[in-house]
């Protein structure tokens, strides 16, 4: 299985967990990102998460081989939701291993900040007043594989 | 002219109206095509905005089209 | 129910997880404290946790409260295990939530590095050749109580 | 003379071999508490590598006692 995936089905976070038990590893420090019901002072109703997936799985590879590079990691696994979500539903999971909790924090942090920098997966608000929005689309914001540092 | 598939998502894909188009082009890089169709189908983000891939691997805009190319082009992401 | 706890039983992950659903948050960041099967070169078999309980949970509400007031959280929940763990077991578990990730990030690190440095909480480590040391108790290390800063 | 209650945890419970009793001390503090004890058990810890804490709180060494005060002394915590 693929450390990093796009998935059009929920996450499934205790099976994600359990690819990452390790024995030698002391901690694992996980993020998710959930679907917020405001953004930039609006009400939020949805949120539509679309991926060019080839390309999005193999950049997300690409990060997590970096963390294990620059980290001292046991083992990590990242997925990226795409679809239509509800306010509170899991949007993005990344789960983190290593002997010490400091690799693990910061490999975790690294990871997400890349990903969200980096990966081609855009987001749509649906918003109250039942206007969208594609979020940076039109106004600010990264490219998808610019740089984040 | 080069026979290429261009994918489209997001914003583009609501602006230009589908998913993916197999086209003939005269415009010899990923620049020159975007430039082409944004002027064909009225796309809102300028080319400096825009990101390429060709095969499923992201290229510079002076990347040289070949004939079967799966090019798409990536609107800014959305970030934090 | 305490935001803080001390458990005698297995921590129960996805119902921690639960107390911090919120509508508004969009992040959750957790640290997972597993027993490792090493610890400074000796194997490990298996791990005592023990603790003064009604201290340690005062102190932990504190220091819930002082990440509360540090960083811009929604929720911040924290379960310590005591008894005799065995290898790959939870020992202890963080979870924070709130608006965006770096402030999540923050507190849940806030949160374990001074619960580390401050509990009393005490863990005896039983090792392949039968032999048993209270970790720190003769040794080096923090007082508990002390700052960590 | 003052009463108190005395709790052991970790090495100290194990060199003391029990993890509480009740006993009566001359010693006016939590200090003065805690070397007296050491004497008589053998504690390997020195005093200033144990913290107090009486009802539940923690004290300074210099702590004074009263009647009836629980007190708890607190070996090095595992940290890391």
């Amino acid at each position: 299985m693929k450390s990093f995936a796009i998935s059009v089905e929920p996450i499934d976070v205790a099976a994600c967990a359990r690819r990452l038990a390790d024995d030698r590893a002391g901690a694992l420090v996980t993020f998710e990102g959930w679907v917020r019901n405001h953004n930039d002072g609006q009400q939020v109703g949805s949120l539509e998460y679309e991926a060019y997936a080839p390309l999005a799985e193999s950049e997300g590879e690409r990060i997590l081989a970096e963390a294990r590079v620059r980290f001292a990691l046991g083992g990590a696994v990242a997925v990226h939701r795409t679809g239509h979500l509800k306010i509170g539903e899991l949007a993005v999971w990344v789960g983190v291993t290593a002997e010490h909790r400091a690799a693990a924090f910061d490999a975790c942090r690294y990871i997400i900040d890349e990903a969200k920098a980096r990966l081609p997966i855009w987001k749509k608000e649906h918003y109250a007043s039942g206007a969208t929005a594609w979020i940076n689309c039109a106004t600010r914001g990264e490219h998808a594989g610019g740089s984040a540092t | 002219m080069t026979r290429v598939n261009v994918q489209y998502f997001a914003i583009l894909r609501e602006q230009r109206g589908l998913t993916s188009e197999t086209l003939e082009t005269n415009a010899p890089t990923v620049s020159g095509l975007y430039e082409e169709l944004r002027a064909r189908h009225g796309f809102t983000l300028p080319g400096n905005r825009v990101r390429a891939a060709v095969n499923d691997a992201f290229v510079p805009q002076s990347h040289v089209l070949r004939e079967g190319d799966r090019v798409v082009f990536i609107p800014p992401v959305a970030g934090g």
